[in-house]
Formats: C-alpha cells, structure tokens, sequence
C-alpha cells in the first residue's frame, strides 16, 4: 500500500514540480543578427476592443487602437504633452469661448481624400446625436448647444460647431475651458468620415471599409484574437513613423502573456503578473511608469462609524501604505496621501509637489483618533464594519494586508466582502456599502479629473460627502483662466476634502511593461496607453 | 475378527440427527459488511480510504501542528521556502502554508461534502418520487414527466449562469458556495436514483410488499431506499470531488469563499502565478491536496463501484 | 478405438473473497464418436464448468484447474496453446448455451455470426462464407434463409435464435457438440423442435454430443449414455436404460422419485423429494457429498469418500450401498427407524 | 411523425430554458452601462436603455426578445456594441469547437484504449495503472494543468507556442488540457461497460467460436461497450465544443465559452441570452443527433415516440 | 361441496408498448375457482397466464372485466373491505432471488405483513415469526440471516412464510417452482400441498411445467396468446385433451422413461406468433394441424363440451357454425 501511496505522491509532485521549479532559465530567443530588421511589432492588447468606432468607443482599450488609426485636432508629443495634430493653427477667441481650428492641408484619410472641417463637424455632431447612442457625449457638452442637442431638447442647427470652409473649423464653448487642448486629444473627438459612416452600419468592425486618418490603418480584426494595423503611407507625418507592421494580440491572462513575452511571441507587455514582479525589477527590459490614477477605499458617511470624520481619519491614518507599495505590490506605485496623482505640470511645479502631504501615517495618533470619535458619538463599540472589494487577485492581496493592518494597530475586525465588479458597483450606487475600494484614472491629466470625482453632484462620488464650499472651489477653478489662480483653486479643494476624509487614498497607480530590447522609442503616457508613433525595431 | 466388527461398524446406519447440527452456514454477513469486506481488498479502493482518512485527520490537526494563525501576517517573511520553521513555506503575504492548506482543507471538504449531502437529498426526493411515480397509472407518469422535464431543462440552463445569480443576489461566502453548486448539482443524482428505483420497482418483493399491504413511505423506507444506497454511496464519492473541483474552478473566476478564509482552490488560484516565480510550495501543497483528495475518493468509488457490481460476487 | 474425447480426475477450483469454491472434483468421463452422453445435475454441480473446462472457456481466474487432463481425439487440451485451443474451438468441438436469448451478439447480424466461423475456420471468402451460412440456416430449418441472414438477433423468436446457435455450433461439421442446457429456456412445444432438430442433424453430421440438462425426461427420449453429477462428482454414469431401469445411486433414486408420473392418471401419490440441500462447496463434507440428505446414510458415508463400484461394463456408481459388506438399503431405512422413533424425513 | 414529435419537445425546451435564462438574468443586480470609471449622465443612460429595450416593462422586454428569437436576431452585444451576439457567437463557435473536437478525438480515441485495456486485464496491474493514469487526469485543476502544460512544453521545451490562435501549434496544447477529464470519464465508463460485455454469454460464444481474442474483442466486444458510453459522450461533447471558460481565458482563444462567463460579468444581456440559447440549442439538437446514431449501432432500439 | 370462491367474468388486461400498439395478454376470460382447489394455469412463454394471476391477486389493475370473491365484486367493495380482501388473497412469486429483499433479515421479510396490517408485536411478533418457519420447514435461528445465505429452495420457503403470515385464504402461485432443482421442486410442491390442507387454502398455480401441474392441481386451464383454450380436471385434461393445442402440448413433455414408446410425437410448426398483432379468429390456427376455414374468421366459443370440460374449438361447435 505504501508504494502506491509513494508512487502517486511521487507523480504529482513531479508534474507540479517540472512546471514550476525552473523557471530562471527560460531567456528570450536571440534575434537574428540581420541588420534589416522587420519593422513588425507584436503586442498585447489583453481583451477584445469593445468598439473601434471613435465616437462609440469608452474604454482604454479601444483607445489604444484609436490612437494609433486616428489622430484629432491636437495629439500628444513624446511627453504626453499636447499638441497641434490635424490642427495646424488655431485662433482663441479672447473671451476663451470661440476656437477657430485650420486643417492641415496634408491631412489625408487612408482612402486617400483629404481630411477636411467638414468631417468634424460631423463627427463631433454625430456623436451628439442621440440617435447615434454615443455613450461618451457628455465629454463634447463643453460645446455650446452640445447638452441640449444630445438630451434632444435642442437642434443640430445650435451645437457650436461649423464648417466655415473646406479647411476652417469654428468651435463655441460654453464657457473659457482652461484644458481644451488636452481635451482635444480624446478620441471622441476624432473625426470620421460621413461616407464610411453612413454607408455601412458595420464600418467599424471590418478592416476592408474602416477609413481613418492616423499613423496607422487597421488591416485585420480577427475578433477576440487579433488586430493588425499597418503603416499608413498617407499619414502627413508618415516620415517619423518606422514600424510597417503592428499586431495586437488578445491575451487577458497575466501569466500567459508574460509567458508569451519570455518566449519572444509579444514584444511589449503591459503589466506584470505580480508574482514576477521582484524578480523582473532589476531587468532593463522592465519600466514602471506612474499612471495618473488613485487607489482608494472610500467610505460611506452617511453609515455608521464613518459618519465621524476622525473615525475615518482613524483608519486612513493606521495604514502603512509604504509596506503595502513595496512589499505587496512592488510595481512602482506611489503612495498616495492625497488625491492628485502626480503628473501635473503646473506653472510653480509638479501639482502633487506643491500640494504636498496631506497626513501622516501613525498608529498611536490613529488609536487616538479612534478613541475621540467613538468618544464623541458615544459609542462603546464601533458596528460591524465591512469592507467591499472586488474580484481581483490585486484588490484581494491589499485588502488583507489593510484588514490585518486595521486589526493590528485599531484593534478592529473589519469583514472582507468580495463581489463580482458589477455587483459591488450598484451596492456602492445604492449607498450599500460601508467602506468600498474604488480606483480613479484621469481620462486626461488635469487635477479638476480627479477632484469632481467628489462633487457634490458627481455621479462618481458615491460617498455620501458633500461640500459646499468643496463644490464652489472647483467650479470657480473651472471658470478660472489664469492657470495659477487656477491651480491655486484646486490646491484649496483638496485640502478641503483631505481634511474631511471621505476615502482612505491608498496609493497613486503605475504601469508596468516589459519591453524587448530590440524596441526603441515608444512613448509611455501617465494615462494613456504606450504610442508607438516613433517607436522602432532595432537590432 | 477385528476387521469384521470395524466394518459392522463403519456400514451402521448413520442417526439421522447426525447432520441436523452440521448445517454449514457461512458466517453470516450482511449485504453491508460484505461489501466492506471487499472494498478492504480492493487496493485501489484502499488506498483511496487511507488517503482520505490521512487528510480528513490533518484538517482537524493540522492547523494545530503550527503556532500560527491561519490568517496571521507576517510581510517580513513573504515566499519563504519550506524549512524546520514552516513546513510548506509561507505565502506572499507571509501566512504558514501548512496552517492555511489544512484550514483551507476543511473549507473545502465541507463544501465538497456538504454540496453532495444536499445534491444527494435532493436528488432521493426528486428522483425517488420520480421513480416510484413512473408507471404508476396516469397521474403517476405525469408526475414523473415533469420532473424529468424539469431535470432536462435544468440540465440545459449552463449551471454557471445559475451559480453566478446566486453568488451574486446571496451574501457570498461558503453557504453560498454550497447552495450554488447544489441548485443544479442534484440533477444528477436525481436521475441515477430514478434509474435505480425503476429497476428496484420490478423486483417481486416490492410487489409483494404491496400486496402485503405495507405503505408506500415503508416500501420507500425499507425497500427502496436501502438497495438504492450501494449506487449513491459511489456517485457521493464522485459528487464530493467534483463538488469541491467546482469550488476552485469558482475561485477562479473569483467567486470563491471569502478572505481571509481560504479554501483550496483559492489557494491554488491565488498561487498560480507561481509558475513563473518559482514559489513552487505556495501552488503545489494546495493543488497536490485538491489532486490527492480527487484522487483518494475516485479511487474509492472505482473500488466500491467495483465491489457493489454483483459480478465480482460469487 | 472410437474414443472421442477422455476426461481424466479434472479438478477445478474457483477462487472467491469467502475461500476457494471446489466446483468440480476428481470427474472422469468419456465421449465416443457420435453418441449422444447427457450430463445431468442440479445447479452447482458442476456439469456446466466441466464442459467449460473441456472447451477451455473457463475464466482463469477466478477458476483454477487444479488436476487432470483433457484428451480429444488423443491430444491433451491443457497442454494446447491457447491459439491452439482456438483452432479446435468452434471446428471440431462447438458448444450450444442455455440461454439463446443472451448467446448472440445483438449488434451483428445473424448470417454473419454464422459466417464468422467459417471465415476463421475453413478460410472460405466472404462470399463462399455467406452461401454456406444460408445453407446452414436452411439446415436448421429457419425459413426464409436469405432474408434471415441479414437480421439481427432481437428479430429472431426463442426458438430461431436457438436454431441459429446450432447452426453456428455446426458450421464446421464438429466432431463434438456440447449443448450446455439447449432448452431449459424455451417452452415445451418449442424444446420438442429443438431436440427433434439436435437428433435428426446429429444423424446427419455424426456428431458426438454432450447434453447437459436436470430435465430427466429429455435424457430418456435423447441421450445413450447418461452421467449423473452431484456437489461437483460424477454419482453414477451408464447406459439410458440403466439408469432408468436399475439405478444403483441414492441420488438417482431421489431425482427419479421427485417427478411426477404424468403417463398414470390415478389418485394423487405424493412426490418423494430429497430433503435437505446440496452441501457448499467452500467445505464439502470429507465423505459422500451426498450423505447428509441421503436417507441411507452410513458411518462410513461420513467419513470416506465412496469408489466408483462398477455395476456392470459401463456402469459405475460411487456409494457404499454397492460395497459387498453394505446392508440392503430397506435394512439401513428400518435401522434408522427404529434408531430414532423418528422418521428421516419429518413429512 | 418521430422526428417531427421531437423537433416540438426540442423547440419546447429550448423556449423553456429561453424563459428561464432570461428570468434570472433579471433577478442579478448590476447595470450593464455602470462602469466605476466612467459614469454616465442619466440622460445619457436613459438614452442607452431606450436603445437595448431596457426602459421597458420587463413583460415587453420578454415578448420583444421572443419576438427577435424567433427570426434569429440575438441583437447587439451590449459591450462591445458593434458586434451583434450573432457574429460573436458565430466567429467564437468555430475556435471552441475546433479545440472541442480535437480534445474529444484524444478523449475517445486515449479514453476507449485504456478502458478495453484495463477491462481485459480486469484485476490485474494493467488495470490498476490504467484506473490511475484516468483518475489523475481528473484529478488536477484545468487551471493548474494548463500553466503546468504550458511551461512545459512551451516555455520549457519550446515546442509549441504559448498562447493565442492561429495555426493548427496553438489548437494542440489546450486541447490536451481540455481532454483530461474527458478521457478519464471515457475510460472509465468504458472500462465497465467492457467489462459488463466481457460477462456476456455472446462473449462466451464467440470464444467457444474458437476467434481470435483480438476478433472478439474487436468485433463483439467494443461495438457492445462503446453503446453505454455513447451516452456519456453526448453531453460531454456538448460542453467541450462550446468552449471552456479556464482553457479559453488561459491559452487566449477567441471561442465562446469565455462569453458565457464573461457576459454575465458584464451584465450583457443579448449576449447571455444568445449564449445560453446557443448551448442549449446545441445540447437538444446533439442528444437527438445521439438518440439518432444509437440506431445505427444497436440494431434492437427502435426510434419510438416513447423514447422523447 | 363445490363453492365458489372466485369467480372471474369477461377478464380483460391490456398493455400499451407504444406507437399505439396493445398487447392483449388476457383478452376476455371467464372461469371459477372453487374454495378448496388448487386450479393449475399452463401455457407457454407470452400466453399471459402470470398476467392473468397477477391481475386475480390484483397486482395488475385489470383493462376490463369483473373478479367476484366469495361473490362480492372485488372493484365494488369498500375500502375496509378491499384491505381485508387484499390481505386473504397473496402471492408466491418465481424468482426467490428477486422476491426477497437482499437487506432485509428473514425474519424481518416474514414480518413485513404482520407489521403492515398490526397483526402482532413484541413478542407475539416474534414467536410467530418462528411458528411460520417451522411451519415451512425452516429453523427459528434462521430469522436473523439474510436471504443470500439460503438455497433457491429455502428461499421460496421463506417466501411462502411471509405469504402465510398474514392468514390468507388464496394464494397465487406465479411459477414457483420454475427456478428450482427437480429435487428441491418435489419439496415445494409437498409443503404447497400439506399448508392447503393444514390452512384451508385455495391455490391459483402457475407454471409451465405440465407434469407438476397435473400433479398439483384439481383442474387446469390451458392458455395460448391471451385466451383460454381448454378447462378440465386434470385426470380428464391428460386422459382427454380436447383442443388441438393441448393436446400437442400433452405430447412435447419428454417423458422420463425410455422404454416409453409413444404413440406419435405432435411436433407442432412454427413459433407462437406475437401477442401485439395475434392472429384473427382462433389464436392458434395459425400452427394448429386441423385449421379450416372457419378458425380464421371466427373467435370459438367457450363451451362446456363435457361436463365440467370447457374446451374453445371450432371442431366443437361443428353444430353451431351454421348459425353465427
């Protein structure tokens, strides 16, 4: 009998073993030493783009593709900054209110027709359209008329926008916009051409009739699996662009990719496994870059304890988010002790630098803290307290950490609640929740992004807290066209909400890549995904 | 002389009484006891028993064995290898995983046992009705067509759909879990005990049970349930297994039991990534036990399947 | 010699999780050619792995063979190869079960299971095989030869598909038949067409059969030479007559006595069964197997193994009432009664 | 009269699973168009329900998705709303099943070998280790087996590629993984059906026959055994060739089965419906096809009404 | 002297096999058992002659027709009165494998009809128990075994006992002897034969078996294909078998004795035709050697030819052919 026992023993632990024992010696395969090297790049798009059509799509994802076959009025430089694309001058309007763009007379859509004001025009009123079921129109409401027509209260004829000639585009704001640049490089406002639009449903989603007008042209979308896009030779800056060939590949498990990566099937990866992460820090192939987003716990003020600002403080403050950054996490991520990720370049530096810290961390100030407030609802015991996350292998590893942590230096048992995303989201929607991890990424970077996340109004403030004075900082800072004044606003908002503390801010995001040696400049954006405009295949 | 006198002797009569006394009856066993018998000398069956006890015993031991607490921390001492201070290493964040493995055991093996008890309940109720229904005039067919189509349809709807409302409306957590697998897991069993009592029903002693005018719930009791319990004793020890397979699978799809509790298949799920960073302890003790415990029940229900079957009787 | 097939002291064993079951003890026997020998017993006594054994169709395990030999047409059996054996099975020596209902393979056509033993046999072609096998149906008189060759089984009545396996068991003119229970499946009016057909074909093929049966009534009307076998022993064997007219075994006796006489139309007589039942053969007593339910019991039946006493030329019968120092067996019935004041039997 | 007797049982049921599927997908709370990074105006979220039927009383709701079922239009997916669930479901069927056959071939062809093996050698070591060379095939995770099989043969060894689709390389290595509990099931319901033929007298008489073992078991044996499993296989197939969500997730293939997880994750209703649908179209329609070729190999069931 | 203790009318018991086909396995039979006798049932494999008991013991629930016990009609009585009905009449079955439960303890498979209908407890429960194994020829230590350690014998013993247990006045015997030794048959039969006499019982006695039929049984009726052909005391039935049929069954019994020259062998042809589709008219003229005409479109008619001697054959209603 004992040999039987032995021998199965033995079995498994030979199949586990082999897989899992030696895996420091699976190197990349060395290229060949050709000097002309394919400009053929292979990389991981993890999931299917949900759309390819710039005024549908929602999603980093689909931008990533988009970014690539389109370009708008403005796009980004090598830094992430703005700048002038299709656009080749503009003219601003001294009440801020009025932008009148020039079309570039060498931009061209891969059919080969020049790309003109008119097909912005339509874009942009396309997606306002509440036929067309634009989810992100709300991002165009800037534009005079633009709210009115998508909710279907108003005509086309009024939305802001117009053609004056072939090459001239007259925009209307609302009001002066401090950002519009930056905004200008979202995909929403992408042009699209009438023809292709309005031929054929289906534009979108088939290589043979999808027209755009950036670096690249998408060849091939073979769904859940691949896209292919390919040097478009018609691109006005066709010059700086090297790759002939990109293939994004769909591949959304983390060890898989990574697997794919180390056998020299992708070239860039986004994202590490975690498990890998210590081993790979000191690889040149590997880069963090810090993400312009916010992880947090948020806590619902209107559910006891954390109707208490300094039970609340209480927990943010008994968090050692270094322990977590480093020891857990390992991927570059800052921690946070604010609300503003760092990115931000601001006339006196860096927003996050001048904001400062907001808190300390100190568990004997924590335990004080706790006790004031408990003192102060007169309360012997704190209620149970849960903490909603949801499912991720991440999100699991921080929550325990910060259960133990609350345990270890308050004293108090917090209850881990796992739930699917979109059940966690309409509990937290509903204010069925007492404590809620959330994360926030800047669509584009700008501090006012990131603090409406808790306007009084927001839909994403799902906290319960809402503060006057909070809520007219930031709408003056909206209005505000001197970017000092302006800065100096949002610097007030957030210490008006860090002092009220409605969310535990955990740690500011990062990214991590690999990428293979023999890949050159990609541009790492703070929010955006890697632009390979410039990027080359060297040997 | 002497001769003559043995063989007067040897050719008398023999009392008939003689062999009144020497009526040989092997030792009397029970249907019961002989199949235990048998099952002790299948190897295979064996083998899977003493496994089984082997990790039933560590789950209640185990965690005893160490001085750390299932869910205690220690992020100074993350991924240490197996040594004399933690004998399956410890996790990434720094939990012993011998701790973890046998508390995880008793997660999983109440989920595993607790789903079958509830598919197997479940599955007597309906599939016996069902059973004993069929044939039974025209009401009675009906009723056992329903609950046929019920079973079919049930077994057309994908079972995860039905998990994940449930994981997703309920409080998630182990009940959950149990109730989860249990909604459509007695389909199953349902039909293996309305195949076993229709072939029941034909035997003559139910008849004459009937005749003899026992009731229906003793006929149940003492004649049905009884005969059916060899094949649902075998498919329980294929039901706990899958039971506790469908637990990791739902781990993986992040529906498992709730943290800091841990079961195997979490642990094994939340490990994976160990493939590529060589912490090989922290998959492979979770995974060998999920491996070890499918193994030792499949072997023993091959073993008691082989036992039950009538041809390896004489 | 016309001997066809000679078994000698066999012994064969089966292997249980309660011990080893002595199935078939010290049992000689022989076939000549063309006779017809039945075999009869009660279930268990082994008549059925004798012939199995004979055949080598016996599982080993769980059967062990643990003496004799097996000589057909002079050559020893178990000594054969098992690829040896098959070029006798089925060729020279065929079998015929009990139950036709379970003795063909439902999923092959019938003509086709005929075929079959002709192709491996005779190396006859597809086509040959077919022609031959519609003449074989035709022989046992399925009607619609033709037809019938392309159905299966589940197509087939009772009696057809019995007819079907003797036309398989005969497709190679056997030497030997062994029909394992022919009829004890098949109603009566179909068991007269059945052994009708056996004695009518064996006149034709000059086969030698072994009939296995406990229908003493098909013995009288079918076999020469009759063997009795009781607990795993042969009891007595002789001519059909013999064993009819002058049986020298109790067990004989006992098995004549317990069926009814249906030729006389009288009162009613009571049947006079043997009490008790048949010992098991995990530990078969030491002496006579069928002593404790004889009523002629004798000391010397509990503790030795009676001889073969032979009665005649061909006829022997193992029982110590044939030893010249036996009293008479109405002797023995009176002792015991007077012995007792109780009777052997209570009813 | 059969077939057409079936065909209405099978509609029945598949309208039945309809209704029901769409009755839980009702009950799980969530809203298809909450995201927490983005968060729409409620205008425009109205605007977006209107679009999916969603502002509808649910009754209506119900009789609009019958109403489109019935001429085949399973509508838009609700996440990626480009792509009608038709598409996804016809472009995601052909890599599942792809890798569903494949795997039930291996399954079957491994399955059946060992089962005969193990059944003629009843009791024997052969049998033993084939029994446990089956029970470990069930016995590990598909999501340890895939990792473990992909470092091995791909990373490791460099044979195969690691992940994604494309050429027949990438279809071999999740298929394995895909066969394993596959063809330990087989096996095992092969080994007893066998070993059940084995006990049968027509065995007995083809031995008396005098053929060949391997003309017994060959001709009378397998055909027999291989009835009871056909059983087993039907369902089996069924899940297999629409895809596995473990397999499909790890070796990245663009099939189906990812979607039926994945949609309900995402509150997809078109898609969840046109999955489900989907399956359970497939598994009437398979079960029949089986109900169909047991015709073919035993000769004594006759399609009767009374079987549906 | 001759009371009748059932009396069945015009019995009819179908069985739907789908695709709308019906077996008629007792297709309007009408014959009395009298108290006392044991009335022997023949006929072959698919004449329903097990249907036909099973249906009297009301195992079957019957197409059509009326069972009159002690002239009460059975499907008209009460409900106290059908339990005290149910309880006298009882079954012997065939297989002693099947018939009893392989978990249940002998003493328990005896009891179960003293449990269901209260009859006894405790102690009394028990002592019972033990006069009905003596009463079979069983030992009372025999009660704490389990079935699979008794021969086929034993077993129907057991099986009778627990028929016994409950007091009953008829008891159907659906071929209980068929699955035993010629040794242990005689045994049965004789214990059959002393519990009629020592408990006043009335047998319906199934079996195929001729010889042990006459044997057994006051008279016999012969059944082929659903319908009776012939009814006679068994001395006239053997003497002066009337119907074609049975007298071609008479002849196929193999007879145990070889110097016995029979007459002539009536070797019939062919195999019975199936029940689902059975020929028109007379049932058996498709195999019977003196088939006219008239066999084929006309049902015999159950006549009384001798007394006491009901025979259903167109070669005895010669007379009354004009007529219909």
């Amino acid at each position: 009998m004992k040999k039987w026992t032995m021998l199965i023993v033995l079995l498994l632990s030979v199949a586990a073993v082999m897989g899992a024992c030696s895996s420091k010696n699976a190197e990349d395969v060395e290229g060949g030493k050709n000097s002309d090297v394919k400009q053929e790049l292979t990389l991981n798009i993890k999931t299917e783009p949900p759309s390819l059509d710039p005024g549908l799509a929602t999603d980093t994802t689909s931008a990533w593709v988009l970014d690539h076959v389109f370009e708008g009025l403005y796009t980004t430089d090598e830094d992430g900054n703005p700048v002038k694309g299709v656009a080749e001058n503009v003219e601003i309007s001294e009440d801020g209110t009025v932008y009148t763009f020039t079309i570039r007379d060498d931009s061209n859509w891969t059919d080969g027709t020049p790309v003109t004001a008119a097909d912005f025009e339509y874009a942009w009123k396309r997606v306002l359209n509440p036929e067309t079921g634009s989810r992100f129109a709300f991002y165009l409401y800037y534009i005079k008329g633009a709210e009115e027509y998508n909710m279907g209260e108003g005509t086309v004829e009024d939305v802001g926008v117009e053609a004056i000639d072939e090459k001239k585009l007259k925009v209307t704001l609302n009001a002066p916009l401090g950002y519009f640049d930056k905004l200008l490089t979202m995909w929403t406002y992408y042009p699209v051409k009438q023809e292709q639009v309005e031929g054929n449903k289906n534009w979108s989603t088939d290589p043979a009739t999808y027209v755009s007008n950036g670096p690249f042209k998408m060849t091939k979308w073979a769904h859940d699996s691949e896209i292919v896009m390919e040097k478009n030779n018609d691109y006005y800056d066709a010059s700086v662009v090297k790759l002939n060939k990109v293939t994004f590949k769909m591949v959304n498990e983390a060890t898989t990719f990574y697997q794919m990566y180390k056998t020299g099937e992708l070239d860039l990866i986004s994202s590490l496994p975690m498990d890998v992460l210590e081993a790979e820090q000191n690889n040149e192939e590997y880069l963090a870059v810090p993400r312009y987003g916010t992880y947090m716990y948020i806590f619902n003020v209107k559910k006891e304890p954390f109707t208490n600002e300094k039970v609340r403080k209480a927990f943010s403050l008994s968090v050692n988010r270094e322990l977590v950054v480093n020891t857990i996490n390992k991927a570059g991520e800052i921690p946070a002790y604010g609300m503003v990720p760092p990115g931000v370049s601001t006339p006196d530096g860096d927003f996050r630098e001048v904001g400062g810290e907001y808190f300390k961390e100190d568990a004997e100030e924590a335990k004080r803290l706790l006790e004031e407030g408990m003192k102060e609802e007169g309360w012997d015991k704190l209620p149970e307290i849960e903490l909603l996350y949801t499912t991720s292998e991440g999100n699991k590893r921080i929550a325990e950490v910060v259960q133990e942590m609350i345990h270890k230096n308050l004293g108090v048992q917090v209850k881990l609640v796992n739930q699917e995303s979109k059940t966690q989201l309409a509990n937290v929607n509903q204010g069925n929740f007492q404590m809620a991890r959330m994360g926030w990424v800047g669509t584009f970077v700008d501090p006012v992004i990131n603090l409406d996340y808790f306007l009084g109004g927001s839909p994403n403030n799902r906290t319960g807290w809402v503060n006057e004075e909070y809520d007219s900082l930031l709408s003056q800072s909206k209005v505000e066209q001197d970017d000092a004044k302006r800065y100096d606003l949002l610097h007030k908002a957030e210490k008006v909400l860090m002092d009220d503390m409605p969310f535990i801010p955990m740690y500011y995001y990062s990214s991590t890549y690999l990428t293979s040696p023999k890949l050159e400049n990609v541009a790492y954006y703070v929010n955006r995904q890697p632009f390979l405009k410039w990027a080359e295949k060297v040997d | 002389m002497m001769n003559k006198q043995a063989d007067q002797d040897l050719f008398r009569p023999v009392d008939p009484a003689y062999y009144d006394d020497k009526e040989v009856f092997r030792p009397s066993l029970s249907v019961w006891k002989e199949t235990v018998l048998s099952v002790l000398k299948n190897k295979l069956a064996l083998l899977g028993l003493t496994l089984l006890f082997l990790i039933v015993t560590l789950a209640i031991v185990g965690p005893m064995m160490a001085p750390y607490g299932g869910s205690e921390q220690n992020l100074m001492n993350t991924n240490a290898e197996p040594s004399s201070e933690h004998w399956f290493g410890t996790d990434d964040l720094g939990r012993d995983v011998w701790v973890r493995t046998w508390l995880g055991a008793r997660v999983s093996l109440t989920i595993g046992i607790a789903a079958a008890l509830i598919d197997l309940i479940i599955g007597l109720i309906v599939g016996g009705i069902s059973g004993y229904m069929a044939g039974r005039g025209k009401k009675g067919d009906q009723i056992d067509g329903v609950l046929m189509r019920l079973v079919e349809i049930l077994y057309g709807i994908p079972y995860l759909l039905l998990v994940i409302l449930l994981m997703v409306v309920m409080e998630p957590g182990i009940k959950t879990i149990i109730i989860a697998l249990s909604v459509t897991g007695w389909v199953g069993m349902a039909r293996i005990v309305r195949g076993q009592i229709l072939q029941l029903k034909s035997n003559e002693y139910i008849q004459a049970a009937e005749k003899l005018g026992t009731s229906t719930p003793k006929i149940i009791m003492r004649h049905l349930l009884p005969n059916t319990m060899g094949i649902i004793i075998v498919n329980l020890t294929f039901t706990i297994p899958s039971a506790i397979f469908a637990e990791s699978f739902l781990s993986f799809i992040g529906l498992g039991v709730q943290a800091p509790l841990a079961s195997w298949g979490t642990m094994a799920n939340d490990a994976l990534g160990v493939i590529l960073s060589g912490h090989w302890w922290r998959l492979f003790f979770p995974g060998l036990m999920i491996s070890l415990t499918m193994f030792a029940f499949n072997a023993l229900g091959d073993g008691l399947q082989d036992s039950l079957d009538p041809r390896a009787r004489k | 010699m016309n001997r066809l097939l000679e078994v000698e002291n066999l012994g064969v064993n089966f292997k249980t999780y309660g011990g080893e079951v002595k199935a078939v003890r010290n049992v000689s026997f022989h076939v000549d050619k063309g006779e017809i020998v039945a075999i009869v017993g009660e279930s268990g006594s082994g008549k059925s792995v004798t012939v199995q054994t004979v055949m080598g169709l016996i599982p080993k395990p769980p059967a062990i063979i643990n003496s004799g030999k097996v000589l057909f047409e002079g050559k020893d059996l178990m000594t054969l190869s098992k690829k040896q054996l098959k070029k006798v099975n089925g060729s020279k020596m065929s079998m015929v079960f009990q139950d036709p209902m379970t003795s063909l393979n439902p999923t092959m056509k019938i003509g086709h299971q005929i075929a079959e033993v002709l192709i491996v046999h005779k190396n006859l072609s597809k086509a040959e095989a077919r022609k031959k096998a519609i003449e074989m149906i035709k022989l046992v008189g399925i009607p619609n030869a033709e037809e019938r060759y392309d159905q299966y089984p589940h197509e087939f009545s009772g009696g057809m598909r019995q007819r079907a396996m003797i036309s398989i068991a005969l497709a190679c003119s056997p030497e030997l038949l062994i029909a394992d229970e022919p009829t004890t499946a098949l109603d009566v009016t179909i068991q007269a067409q059945v052994l009708e057909l056996m004695k009518d074909l064996k006149t034709k093929i000059n086969t030698a059969i072994i009939l296995i049966t406990h229908d003493l009534g098909v013995v009288a009307e079918t076999a020469e030479r009759v063997i009795v076998m009781y607990a795993g022993m042969i009891m007595e064997t002789s001519s059909v007559d013999a064993i009819f007219n002058n049986p020298k075994h109790p067990y004989t006796w006992g098995l004549l006595e317990s069926i009814p006489d249906i030729t006389t139309s009288s009162e009613k007589q009571r049947l006079i069964p043997i009490e008790g039942t048949p010992p098991d053969l995990f530990s078969p007593p030491i002496g006579c197997p069928f002593a404790p339910r004889c009523k002629y019991a004798m000391e010397i039946c509990v503790n030795q193994m009676p001889p073969d006493f032979e009665i005649d030329e061909g006829h022997t019968a193992k029982c110590w009432l044939n030893d010249p120092r036996s009293l008479g067996a109405e002797e023995i019935l009176e002792l015991r009664g007077r012995g007792r004041e109780r009777e052997a039997s209570t009813n | 009269m059969y077939i057409l007797k079936r065909l209405g049982a099978m509609l029945l049921t598949i309208w039945i699973i309809a209704t029901l599927t769409f009755m839980v997908m009702k009950f799980i709370p969530g809203d298809p168009f909450a995201t927490d990074a983005d968060v729409y105006p409620e205008d425009v979220l109205q605007n977006l329900r209107a679009a999916y039927n969603l502002d509808k009383p649910v009754p209506v709701q119900y009789f609009l998705y019958m109403k489109d079922l019935i001429t085949l239009n399973l509508g838009t997916s609700i996440v990626s709303d480009t792509r009608t669930v038709n598409s996804i479901i016809g472009s995601g069927f052909v890599a599942s099943a792809t890798v569903g056959l494949l795997a039930m071939v291996v399954a079957i062809v491994f399955g059946v070998l060992l089962g005969i093996v193990a059944a003629l050698n009843h009791n024997k070591a052969i049998d033993y280790v084939s029994m446990v060379i089956a029970i470990i095939g069930i016995s590990i995770p598909n999501f340890i087996l895939a990792p473990l099989l992909i470092k091995i043969f791909a990373v490791d060894l460099s044979l195969l590629p690691v992940a994604s689709w494309g050429s027949w390389k990438h279809a071999i290595l999740p298929a394995l993984a895909l066969s394993t509990t596959p063809l330990a099931i087989v096996a095992r319901y092969t080994r007893s059906s066998m070993l059940d033929v084995l006990n049968q007298n027509y065995m007995k008489t083809a031995d008396a026959k005098g053929l060949s073992t391997y003309r017994i078991v060959l001709q009378h044996g397998i055909r027999n055994a291989i009835l009871p499993v056909i059983t087993f296989i039907g369902p089996l197939f069924v899940s297999l060739i629409t895809g596995t969500f473990v397999i499909e997730k790890i070796f990245a293939i663009p099939g189906i089965g990812r979607y039926f997880v994945d949609s309900i994750f995402n509150r997809d209703y078109p898609v969840i419906m046109g999955t489900t649908v989907f399956y359970s179209v497939i598994l009437v329609v398979i079960l029949f096809l089986i109900d169909l070729s047991y015709r073919f190999i035993d000769p004594r069931i006759k399609l009767t009404s009374k079987e549906g | 002297m001759k009371e009748k203790l059932l009396r069945i009318e015009n019995l009819k018991k179908y069985f739907a096999v789908g695709k709308g086909q019906i077996v008629k396995s007792v297709d309007n039979i009408s014959f009395d058992i009298y108290r006392g006798e044991t009335f022997g049932l023949v006929g072959e494999s698919g004449s329903g002659k097990s249907t036909l008991g099973l249906t009297v013991a009301g195992l079957h629930t019957k197409t059509d027709g009326d069972i009159f016990y002690n002239d009460e009609n059975l499907s008209k009585m009460n409900r106290k009165k059908k339990v005290i009905v149910n309880r006298e009449m009882q079954i012997v079955f065939q297989d002693p494998h099947g018939s009893l439960n392989p978990r249940m303890v002998v003493g328990d498979i005896i009891a179960e009809g003293i449990d269901a209908h209260k009859l006894y407890s405790g102690k009394k429960r028990q002592e019972r128990i033990y006069e009905l194994l003596e009463k079979v020829g069983l030992r009372p230590e025999h009660a704490k075994r389990f079935p699979h350690e008794f021969s086929g014998g034993q077993r129907q013993r057991i099986g009778i006992a627990r028929a016994l247990a409950v007091n009953p006045k008829f008891i159907v015997a659906d071929e209980p002897i068929s699955a035993l030794d010629v040794s242990i048959q005689a045994q049965v039969i004789n214990l059959l034969e002393d519990l009629k006499e020592s408990e006043g019982l009335t047998y319906l006695f199934i079996a195929h078996d001729l010889g042990m039929v006459k044997h057994i049984s006051d008279r016999i009726g012969v059944m082929y294909l659903g319908n009776m052909m012939e009814l006679a005391s068994s001395d006239d039935l053997f003497a002066e078998p009337l119907h074609p049929y049975t007298q071609a069954l008479l002849s196929a019994i193999p007879v145990a004795d070889p110097s016995n020259s029979r007459k002539e062998r009536i070797v019939l042809q062919g195999d019975p035709p199936s029940p689902i589709n059975p020929p028109s008219g007379c049932r058996f003229r498709t195999r019977c050697p003196f088939a006219m005409d008239i066999c084929s479109k006309a049902v015999p008619k159950w006549k009384e030819v001798q007394p006491d001697h009901f025979v259903a054959c167109h070669l005895y209603t010669k007379e009354e052919v004009g007529e219909v």
